[in-house]
């Protein structure tokens, strides 16, 4: 049974249909890849299924449970993590309290006992800590553990929010273009990090208009056009597919000369 | 009783509308709020107070020059003061409010006790039905509505007004269309020091001046805005008429202790409610 | 014009500061009024009484040879800020107090000269609980509502004839204890009041109240309530067809009253504190007075600067001079005071909790002016 | 070197905090007067930085919520004969009760929509304050409240009372420190950063603002039980509009997030309000004018341009 299936998701802002009877499957352990020409709807898809916006109808199901109409914060609990295209962190907050934050998972425990200083209280935090420093060294950016997150180079901001999706111990991690404005040798760079998390067993749903970047890393992907899924399938066969290719304007036969729009 | 409040309330309810307005024309520009509006209401009333003692100008003159200085003061205190404090709403509450209390404290120097103004208006009373009231009161309810046909005509048939229009949708695209944002954000501030002049110049005669009568119609005026919703010039006439009147009735009715409630009651409760107001349209977020 | 006008206002402000240097054994009298905020006109008024008082008391050498220095604290008519001003003045010290505006600042510094055991002469507050038999070191010499609410309820049925009164007075103290004392006052003769309403001191426009008044269509009305509420009360009621006759108490003794309301204040019978034309002493202090301050930013406020001056001149001077600075001395010297006060009819004395008791004074205003009050 | 520069530093706080403690002992009793209304101050203006400070919050209904405070433990003790420290927690309770039941459905709203509900629930508690007169004896205030005695010591004077003052003072730092510390403190500052990032790791961004107010309203209600025993005499003016300007002021001026900073501007704004006293408008005049330029040239508050921290400033370690 999937892990998470969404069927007949549509969303409409003021007319303009965002998202039209969308249907979609992410398998246990699986890293799919989500490709499609700017303004297709990739982040419109993962800003519904992290609850930012609701859906008009057609329902989500994650693990057995319907999750279309919880808020952010409830479906983030239930196991489902995501990072954005454009990096909000927190810049005020030093690297390690951005991943700490996350790996407090919300606990709301008593703020009475934090102020105390009870026992419990203090555990929670050092638990929360030890994650953090774990996703920290995962995303090699502990030695600037106690840097402030908007004084850190963009390249480090970006594994930054990957490290804070980490801590939160996801079943489902959403990737929202990670590879946004890297250069290549952080693009090769980021490939293996998402390999090696993969690897551990993580399921990874990737919104990218790189393709290479998705072939490399992905045996299935969809690829979505104005609302529409138009292709589902093995990733190298889904992107010679002709409406693929109409979908991304002349991307001419080969390899080399795939590029992003 | 019902008529004599009603009118009573509607004037009131009008000079709350025009100085909300002025809270909306810079709302809907800057999605700021100028806590100093209520003082610029009180200069205005002076700055009229000044010129007709001096120039003994009769009633329309004397509105349009009032509100040609203030549009003036407007642009140049935007220019000076405004434009820096453009951070984040506290920084801009914070500091209007300061330039709210420089402003009031600066005119009581040379006005520390309540001044009569002169009758410009006309000081013979009218008898509709059981109510009387002033001329005056028929000058704030008339001069309300030219102002707000003037403004709406402005907006929508001239090149500023679809400038301003565009600005208050989105300031980077209208700066890329060629819209000179700054202008147009300097042209707001004096259209809203204007209005608020002018509903100064309106009320004086109905009352005596005062260094300190600024506070609560800013308040009021703002709940106006809030009510009838802050981004829309006619949800804000609306928001001013409707509570002007209410509060007379329950002035009238229940206690006027409780006169002044009326206005922020309504204020807790459309925010909590609906806090685009009544014809208030949402302001996009964009994610 | 403006330009002088601020340049007095400084001028008042920085002597304000300097406050004639108080030398080593000069007698150190303090001042506390609202001179900025509502009450500036107010405060202003007794600090110009003070200033009049202290300069003739040392031109006249003193007291003993020794210079009575002013030290004045600005409360800014506001009770909080009335509480720290009243502690710079202990903190000086002050050998006496001599001033006091507003009845929410006075109940609220009070509490601190009775702590701190310092002789506080009020002259500009009128609620009846601040001389109650728990005062000590508090006394008041201008009347209490309650002796001019009386009084202008007993004028109102016996000399003037009303039948159907109406009542509209301020929410705060002055307006509260005024309203309450005329009702009994009235209920006393047998008299209903036909309307009462109440209003919030900064209230501007006051239709939702008189539409009520109107309804009982009164022939007398009491305002109960100070500048510049009272005169925009009578012009609104005017506006509305209200040919009701306005009485009221002390709140009105304000010649801003008549400025502000120069048509509709006609005819208006008050309870005054201060009267020139009360007798031939009154009239002499009043023209010295108006010709010393009328240059500076103020207009002259002669009632409560009279109520200062008499207070300065015939109360605490004398005691200071037959019982010098010593606290407890001075205190039983003022509470024991009998004497003579222009403007006022007959003898005054200080009663067991420290107000001056004394016959009020009845004027009216005519053309412009007030007037000793002549019967109709 | 740091080891040095800490210990030097120690020093000078060691030697403020001495000089403070035996403050009553050598200044005169009007200073001590104004310093302990300063102190008394520190409740509201560190509960507002909550508010302005860790959650982007801006509120102009402090000074009703101090009203609250003083009011509850003013009637208890006058009308009911209440012994004073027994109205504390009744005080806080009640101030707390009153925000979250006003303003718990204000505080999810967008900032300038909080601003705008606040400026109604303080103009409304003024309101009920100065009308309600068989409560609170309205225009008349409440008069004569008992000073608080501990073991039989009563705190009449202003030099008894400081020490209460400054240990209230003190605990507030400590405890303000501590929430800042804490968990919900780490939240508070993130979604004040970005409210939807907080949301995306988790972060019950509602709950945690409404939490914030009651902690903002329970510091003004343990400020408003300290100054109605101090001043014993209360009256609604005295918590009107002009109050939540000066705490939002003295919150704002202490710098970004700085607890220690908010005391220090509010010490400075106070005893700025007290000695320029004799200029009258003129000080109002110069108080604006403050407000104004520091806004303008110094958004981030005064405070932060005195610290000459190099990469990271000062930060509440987690």
């Amino acid at each position: 049974m999937a892990l998470l299936s969404a069927s007949g998701v549509s969303l409409a802002f003021a007319g303009v249909r965002a998202l039209a009877q969308i249907d979609l499957q992410i398998e246990e352990g699986e890293l799919l890849g989500i490709i499609g020409p700017n303004g297709s709807g990739k982040s419109t898809l993962f800003n519904v299924l992290s609850g930012i916006y609701r859906v008009d109808d057609g329902s989500i199901v994650f693990r057995g449970q319907r999750i279309e109409q919880l808020g952010v914060a409830q479906i983030v609990r239930c196991g489902i993590a995501r990072t954005f295209q454009n990096k909000r962190l927190f810049g005020t907050m030093t690297v390690l309290e951005n991943v700490v934050v996350a790996a407090l998972k919300g606990a709301q425990g008593s703020a009475l006992g934090d102020v105390l200083g009870l026992r419990s209280a203090a555990q929670a935090r050092d638990k929360a800590v030890a994650i953090a420093d774990r996703c920290l060294a995962l995303t090699g950016l502990t030695q600037s553990r106690e840097l402030l997150a908007r004084d850190l180079p963009y390249g480090a901001q970006n594994r930054l929010e990957l490290a804070r999706a980490l801590a939160l111990e996801p079943t489902l991690l959403l990737l929202d273009e990670p590879a946004a404005g890297l250069n290549p040798s952080e693009r090769a760079e980021l490939r293996e990090l998402i390999r090696r998390i993969h690897g551990e067993g993580l399921t990874i749903a990737l919104v990218e208009h790189d393709v290479r970047m998705v072939t490399g890393l992905c045996a299935r992907a969809i690829v979505l056009d104005h609302g529409e899924k138009i292709a589902d399938g093995a990733s190298a066969a889904v992107v010679r597919d002709p409406r693929v290719q109409a979908a991304y304007f002349g991307v001419v036969e080969g390899e080399e000369e795939a590029h992003g729009v | 009783m019902f008529d004599q409040l009603f009118i009573g309330g509607l004037a009131t309810g009008c000079i709350y509308a025009v100085v909300g307005l002025g809270f909306t024309l810079v709302y809907r520009t800057l999605r700021m709020v100028n806590f100093a509006q209520g003082h610029v209401f009180m200069a205005g009333a002076f700055l009229g107070l000044v010129i007709a003692e001096r120039v003994r100008l009769p009633a329309l003159p004397l509105l349009l020059v009032v509100g040609a200085v203030a549009f003036a003061l407007g642009m140049v205190l935007e220019r000076l003061v405004f434009r820096r404090l453009y951070h984040n709403h506290e920084v801009f509450i914070v500091g209007s409010i300061g330039l709210g209390i420089v402003l009031m404290n600066g005119v009581r120097v040379f006005f520390p006790e309540p001044v009569p103004f002169p009758k410009v208006f006309g000081s013979t009373v009218v008898q509709i039905g059981t109510a009387r009231f002033q001329e005056a009161y028929l000058w704030v309810v008339v001069s309300t509505l030219v102002l707000v046909v003037l403004l709406h005509a402005m907006f929508t048939y001239t090149r500023t007004g679809r400038a301003l229009r565009a600005v208050a949708a989105d300031a980077e695209i209208a700066g890329t269309v060629g819209v000179n944002v700054n202008r147009a954000i300097a042209f707001t501030f004096g259209l809203s020091f204007a209005v608020a002049a002018i509903a100064g110049v309106l009320i004086g005669p109905l009352y005596f001046v005062s260094f300190d009568m600024g506070d609560m119609v800013g308040l009021k005026a703002f709940s106006a805005a809030v009510f009838g919703g802050i981004n829309s010039i006619p949800g804000t006439i609306l928001g001013g008429l409707v509570i002007g009147v209410l509060e007379n009735f329950a002035g009238g009715y229940i206690s006027s202790a409780y006169k002044d409630l009326v206005a922020f009651v309504i204020l807790l409760v459309m925010l909590i409610w609906r806090p685009t107001g009544l014809l208030g349209r949402e302001t996009p977020v964009k994610v | 014009m403006k330009i002088g006008k601020l340049v007095g206002t400084i001028g008042a402000a920085a002597c304000v500061v300097m406050a004639m240097p108080a030398l080593a054994q000069d007698i150190k009298l303090g001042v506390v009024a609202g001179m900025s905020g509502p009450g500036t006109s107010y405060g202003i008024g007794i600090r110009q009484g003070a200033e009049m008082a202290v300069k003739e008391i040392n031109a006249a050498g003193g007291i003993k040879g020794r210079k009575i220095a002013l030290v004045v604290a600005d409360d800014a008519s506001n009770p909080a800020q009335s509480v720290t001003a009243m502690q710079r003045l202990v903190n000086e010290p002050v050998d006496l107090v001599v001033g006091g505006w507003g009845s929410s600042q006075v109940l609220a510094n009070m509490d601190v000269a009775e702590r701190a055991g310092l002789p506080y002469i009020v002259v500009g507050a009128t609620n009846p609980k601040i001389t109650t038999d728990k005062n000590k070191w508090t006394f008041r010499v201008i009347f209490t509502d309650s002796v001019q609410a009386e009084q202008i309820a007993d004028a109102a049925v016996k000399r003037l004839g009303m039948k159907r009164i109406a009542v509209i007075h301020d929410a705060n103290d002055y307006g509260v204890g005024n309203r309450d004392i005329f009702l009994a006052s009235l209920k006393k003769i047998g008299i209903e009041p036909v309307a009462m309403v109440s209003y919030q001191s900064a209230d501007k426009d006051f239709t939702a109240q008189l539409s009520r008044i109107r309804e009982a269509n009164p022939d007398g009305l009491a305002i109960f309530g100070t500048i510049p509420a009272a005169p925009a009360i009578m012009n609104q009621a005017r506006d509305l067809g209200i040919k009701a006759r306005f009485i009221g108490t002390g709140g009105l003794a304000n010649e801003n009253l008549m400025t502000l309301s120069p048509k509709a204040s006609e005819g208006t019978v008050l309870t005054t504190y201060f009267h020139e034309d009360v007798d031939a002493q009154a009239r002499a202090w009043a023209d010295r007075y108006v010709k010393e301050f009328s240059g500076s930013a103020q207009p002259p406020r002669p009632v409560l600067a009279a109520w200062e001056y008499r207070a300065i001149k015939f109360i605490a001077a004398p005691c200071l001079e037959s019982s010098g600075t010593d606290k407890e001395k001075l205190r039983q010297c003022i509470s024991r005071w009998k004497g003579k006060l222009f403007s006022v009819p007959g003898e005054a004395y200080f009663d067991k909790t420290g107000q001056l008791i004394q016959q009020s004074v009845l004027v009216e205003v005519g053309n412009g002016a007030f007037q000793a009050f002549k019967g109709k | 070197m740091t080891a040095f520069r800490i210990s030097q530093r120690g020093w000078i706080v060691v030697a403020a905090l001495a000089a403070l403690v035996a403050l009553p002992g050598y200044a005169p009793q009007y200073l001590v007067h104004v310093a302990n209304f300063i102190l008394i101050y520190t409740l509201p203006v560190i509960g507002l930085g909550f508010l302005t400070g860790f959650t982007g919050r801006v509120s102009l209904a402090q000074g009703a919520l101090f009203g609250v405070g003083a009011y509850t433990t003013a009637l208890l003790t006058t009308k009911l004969g209440w012994a004073p420290l027994a109205t504390l927690v009744p005080s806080v309770l009640m101030t707390v009760v009153l925000a979250v039941a006003l303003g718990g459905a204000a505080v999810r709203l967008a900032g300038l929509y909080f601003v705008m509900a606040t400026i109604g629930i303080q103009q409304i508690v003024w309101l009920v304050l100065m009308n309600w007169i068989e409560l609170t004896n309205g225009p008349q205030g409440v008069r004569s409240i008992p000073a608080i005695g501990l073991g039989g010591y009563e705190l009449e004077t202003p030099q008894r009372f400081f020490f209460l003052a400054l240990a209230a003072a003190g605990i507030s730092y400590f405890l303000a420190k501590r929430v800042i510390g804490s968990r919900l403190g780490l939240y508070l500052r993130a979604l004040s950063d970005d409210q939807l990032a907080a949301s995306s790791v988790a972060v019950e961004v509602g709950r945690a603002k409404v939490t914030a107010l009651a902690l903002s309203a329970a510091w003004a209600g343990a400020g408003g039980f300290l100054y109605a025993h101090y001043v014993r005499y209360i009256h609604p003016d005295m918590f009107g509009l002009e109050a939540s300007v000066l705490y939002l002021v003295m919150s704002m001026f202490g710098g970004y997030r700085s607890i220690a900073g908010m005391i220090v501007a509010t010490a400075i704004l106070e005893s700025a309000t007290e000695y320029l006293r004799p200029f009258g408008e003129f000080r109002m005049i110069a108080y604006g004018m403050i407000l104004l330029l520091g806004m303008m040239y110094f958004p981030k508050g005064i405070l932060t341009l005195v610290r000459r921290r190099a990469s990271a400033p000062a930060t509440e370690k987690s």
